[in-house]
């Protein structure tokens, strides 16, 4: 089954049951917030505020669907991409946005709302899903583990190896795949020539499923469905969200040098955010005041935003030799107070 | 050394298959899965007999993906579990380098200790036995080098059990890099009370006053047969067993240095910018006041490891290990 | 499309075109010297001659047709346990068993018959013979590489690197798993859930084919017409046969702790020299005299095998350090001059 | 350092970039591959304009994956080509792990010759960029320590030029280390000959008699900041870029500290078991008697490379280095 519309792409499915309208226009809240982080750190970024961007741009239904469809128990495991999802899932933005500021690595106490550190290495937190969903099924937990990865992550050996565990131990895992036709600057057809990346789970015994990644209420559906599968005993799943990226890599990045804007401009017909609020609209629930609170709302996380971004860090030199071990080594004694005295010394007179 | 009376002749191979045994029955949350792990029990039957007594859940054979199995247990560890993974050899940790090198050892740090991970890797590693190539690596460097690592190396049967044990109770990784070639050396061991110290602290295994050898691991026998080799040459000869290269026991390995005033490091590794550099280096920032002599290294050679043929010429020998003691400027 | 018969595993499939009779005797020739390698290696290692010997026995139909189907130009990357095709290829036995007596690692020169070095670490010489293909390709000559790995090396990382790296560059590579459904003692089930390994060339755009690993005429035709269609442009292509490890994974391994000997009985059957035998004796091509030949050139090769083996080794320490580098370093020659001087002081008197 | 006179300010970036470029013109086996090396021309643009100009065929993108990447490279030169991979930052190196220890270093020693593999692996290391986790690790000593690598690493854009032609032409592999944020650190450089020398050779970068700074890669600027505060303060430090951590220039390091008597190895990695150990301990095995005070090392710290906001306490800086040298018993 591919819920993957060939032609009709600025259109919804038709889906013999779509999510309830409640639902959808949560939904469309986490949209319209998810958009405006995106682009509240894409500015952040231009007045040098934040290092670094990788927005997920055009890519929030991906980003909802895959939190929304979980419950608080189950795990997310997203990419440098996906700090908007790790935010449905209840991260604080500013804390999800504090590797990219500069300050420590992972802001989040991944523990809190299940949500892992963001991963950068390819593909290599995918077998750390499968180790969670393990874990939890020998000991009767009904966690899922959503495990997130790009078009281009596909391509490494971590991948084959983490599908082809989860098959294997049967593990409760939604391998969770955003094609968004490019890793950096490589177009999809240099990554594969199979007809699909969801044609991928077939090697590893795994369904998969193709889904319009623009499509929010097929994306509900499917994942929804491949989270409950998984979590009732029916092992991992893969799912292909067909969607684009809208921006450039990142913010360091040009994408000018390969990819025509022609090509970008074919996909803003296909806004995810556009598609459902003319489906919610047309049905009647979404109104001129619901779509207020959820504009004020956004506008509340992204003033949030910039003034978490704006604190200044306070840098305590104590935390670089804290975290390495458990108990810190003789060797990290003596160079912490390296560090001790040369400040000691700069603060002096 | 322990003073303790000892109740069983026990190999290498064994006692750290009582470890694992011991810590399983003790622990629930300790699990152990690599390859052939399982009903085989292992290439070297450390695991053996794990998965009749705990089930297959508890100690299980992975499909054969190195980077997958150190992922998982990566995972399993975020989540409640104590894993134990075996690698089946040295060379064949090395497709699990991205694992160890960019989560092992950094999750702790990434997540300002909010994520930790008691795990073990368990490596078969060194040679000595004959065996073709990419089985006898010896790749504790690479490990060392990495912070964010314990690198734990028994040579002992008692230390085997011990060091182990202590591994695994431990709230961070530990890559326990065991010596092949002494799986199957024996010795009295009492267990589960070895008397042996545990990770961190470096043992002198002899008493000597004219010079220092400084080993670990597959080094260590060699150390204390050159030292017995010398005394009946009237030179006096400590030895000490590192036991664990991260973190290093400086101050054993100083002070003896500082008595002796002479050292040399053994290693069965490649020396360049191998671990035997970094106790050299150490010792002599530390020491320098105190040497006669610049520290011997006397490593393996810097090429990849040899047929079997040739690794009697490769391996630190007690021949090798005197030359070195030779040189450190007697005269003076 | 399939050649693995389900139900009827002793006799052979009917081809529509199966190869010609010469080919067919050949093949048997090669067969009848290969299980005579595998078993006079084994002998070797059980008079501690050999270290060890992964035997190919019962698998010597894969190990045929595996080089039986190549053309002398074209190259083939064996594991360490396809010494037999190896041998097939031109390689001469003796040379190819070197590694295993405990001299140098590769006895022969790959260059020579185009045979790369026996790989141990898994799935990693995959890679390899992309890049060899590819560079043929990139040359414009005809090279096609055949890509040898087992059951067990599907799982690791490099399988699947390679074979997307393979169908993205449309290189000319026949990967031939041969499951023996073992990987030391892992049974096929422990190492994939998928319907079968030629699945997995889904997932890369490449296409699988499975085949009755114990059936000559089947693998001729299928590899053979592999290799030509990768030949022609037809891309990578990927094909599992299906055989069985009749005996332990090394002399050094004891296979009674992990499969019952009655799973291996139900393999005699099979035996693809026997079912080879009697499909050309019935074809009235195969007579005493030839039987007889080809039993002769057998004893020879293991004459040879036996004498070659009984060589004693000139260790030259000189070697250690002669071919880490094409000039040694000045490190090198310091460590070489430190065992002369131990071996000339060794030798004095 | 040369005395020709230049002809043009350049970046390292644009003359490693001019390398690629000469070496593709002069060879047409030279072959560029890698992530993103493409019509991108590379995310440090160090490939930029080859696509254009030599065709896809010469220099193009691969699939995701760094294994794959160095095992089609390895393929490759077994089959007449001279591949130079890039790898994209120094931590995404680590997936190519295995195909780098077990096969580009052993593939020339494991055939006794009979299978060489002239290919370069280029990868972008170390800090000073305020990179993100995984962007900054200085990954050198896991290449150095591997024997049957070569590892070299410029410091100038000369150097970046003639070391990355050489490493091309050279018959057997070469891990080059290109030190980030040198990229765009510029130079005055006559192409093509630069009158640099070629791998392993080391080169005094600046006279000095006191003590000798031994540096290579990012730590060379730090080492000549050094020299030239020291000079204000009246102490004469000598300045070597080792250009070469394999093969090591002997030679040339071990003259300059027997002149001076006192050394100090800056390194950006890690200390422990790192490429400072190596040079600590054999420049002591070598120079024990010239020694006025032990070798001292200025490192990074033995932790995962810290984000960016923390880096200038981490990273070997003109203070750390001063420091150092004051404590080599100046008062003896
Ligand atoms: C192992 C590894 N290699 C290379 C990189 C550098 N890199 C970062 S993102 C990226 C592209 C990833 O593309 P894709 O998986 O499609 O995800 P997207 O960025 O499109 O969301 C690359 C090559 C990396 N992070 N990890
Ligand atoms: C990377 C790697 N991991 C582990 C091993 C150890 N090992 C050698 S053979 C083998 C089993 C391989 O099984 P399979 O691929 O099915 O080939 P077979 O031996 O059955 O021919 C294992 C685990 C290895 N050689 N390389
Ligand atoms: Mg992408
Ligand atoms: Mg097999």
């Amino acid at each position: 089954m591919s819920l993957l519309p060939s032609d009709t792409p600025v259109t919804l499915m038709d889906l013999e049951k779509p999510p309830e309208d409640d639902v959808l226009l949560r939904s469309l809240q986490h949209l319209i917030t998810a958009r405006r982080i995106n682009d509240q750190a894409y500015a952040l970024v231009r007045q040098g505020r934040l290092a670094v961007y990788p927005s997920s741009h055009g890519q929030e239904a991906c980003q909802v669907a895959a939190a929304q469809v979980l419950e608080p128990g189950d795990w997310l495991f997203p990419t440098y991409r996906d700090t908007v999802a790790a935010v449905v899932k209840g991260v604080d933005p500013v804390e999800a946005l504090s590797l990219l500021k500069g300050d420590w690595h992972c802001g989040y106490d991944p523990r809190e709302h299940h949500v892992a550190p963001h991963t950068t290495p390819l593909a290599t937190q995918l077998p750390h899903a499968v180790g969670v969903a393990h874990a939890a099924r020998l000991r009767g937990e009904p966690t899922v583990a959503m495990a997130i990865c790009g078009d281009g992550g596909t391509s490494e050996g971590d991948f084959h190896e983490a599908l082809n565990f989860a098959a294997v131990f049967h593990a409760p895992v939604v391998f969770f795949v955003q094609n968004n036709e490019y890793a950096i600057s490589v177009p999809l057809a240099r990554q594969t020539a199979a007809p699909s990346l969801a044609h991928k789970g077939v090697g590893y015994g795994i369904p998969g499923q193709r889904v319009d990644g623009n499509d929010m209420p097929a994306l509900l559906s499917v994942l929804g469905a491949a989270v409950e599968r998984a979590r009732s005993g029916g092992g991992p799943q893969l799912i292909e969200a067909h969607t684009y990226r809208m921006q450039a890599h990142t913010n360091a990045d040009d994408a000018s040098r390969y990819r025509p804007e022609s090509d970008v401009a074919a996909w803003v017909d296909r806004d995810p955010i556009v598609r459902l609020r003319s489906y919610l609209t047309e049905r009647g629930v979404l109104t001129d005041a619901i779509e207020a609170a959820f504009a004020e709302e956004a506008a509340r996380v992204a003033e949030h935003l910039r003034e978490g971004i704006d604190q200044d860090l306070k840098i305590n030199f104590q935390d670089l030799f804290a975290y390495v071990y458990s108990t810190p080594t003789t060797q990290l004694e003596e160079q912490a107070a390296v560090v001790a005295d040369e400040l000691s010394r700069e603060a002096a007179p | 050394m322990t003073a303790m009376v000892t109740h069983e002749k026990l190999s290498m191979a064994q006692t750290l298959n009582r470890a694992l045994r011991d810590a399983m029955t003790d622990d629930p949350t300790v699990l152990v899965f690599g390859e052939d792990v399982g009903p085989l029990g292992g290439v070297f039957r450390i695991t053996d007999g794990l998965t009749a007594e705990f089930g297959e859940t508890r100690c299980f054979d992975t499909p054969l993906a190195e980077s997958g199995i150190v992922g998982l247990a990566v995972g399993m560890a975020m989540n409640g579990m104590r894993p134990v993974v075996e690698m089946q050899f040295d060379a064949f940790a090395y497709p699990a380098f991205e694992q160890i090198i960019s989560h092992v050892a950094k999750m702790r740090n990434r997540t300002r200790g909010r994520v930790t991970l008691p795990m073990v890797i368990r490596v078969p590693y060194a040679g000595g036995i004959g065996g073709v190539e990419h089985h006898c690596d010896s790749s504790e460097a690479y490990y060392a080098h990495t912070p964010g690592l314990q690198v734990v190396t028994p040579a002992t049967p008692a230390d085997a059990y011990t060091l182990l044990r202590a591994a695994i109770a431990d709230p961070d990784p530990v890559i326990f890099l065991e010596p092949k070639k002494l799986y199957w050396s024996k010795d009295e061991v009492a267990l589960p009370d070895t008397g042996a110290p545990g990770i961190g602290t470096a043992v002198v295994r002899r008493e000597g006053t004219d010079a220092t050898l400084i080993a670990y691991g597959p080094s260590v026998p060699v150390a204390l047969e050159t030292a017995a080799v010398a005394a009946q040459e009237g030179r006096s000869l400590q030895v000490i067993d590192l036991r664990s290269i991260v973190p290093f026991d400086d101050a054993t390995v100083c002070d003896a240095v500082r008595a002796t005033g002479r050292a040399v490091v053994i290693t069965e590794s490649a020396g360049f910018a191998g671990v035997s550099a970094e106790i050299a280096a150490r010792v002599t920032e530390r020491c320098f006041t105190s040497l006669a002599a610049p520290v011997r290294r006397v490593t393996g050679f810097d090429i990849p490891y040899p047929p079997p043929k040739y690794e009697h010429l490769q391996l630190p020998g007690v021949d090798r290990v005197l030359d070195a003691v030779d040189d450190l400027a007697w005269e003076q």
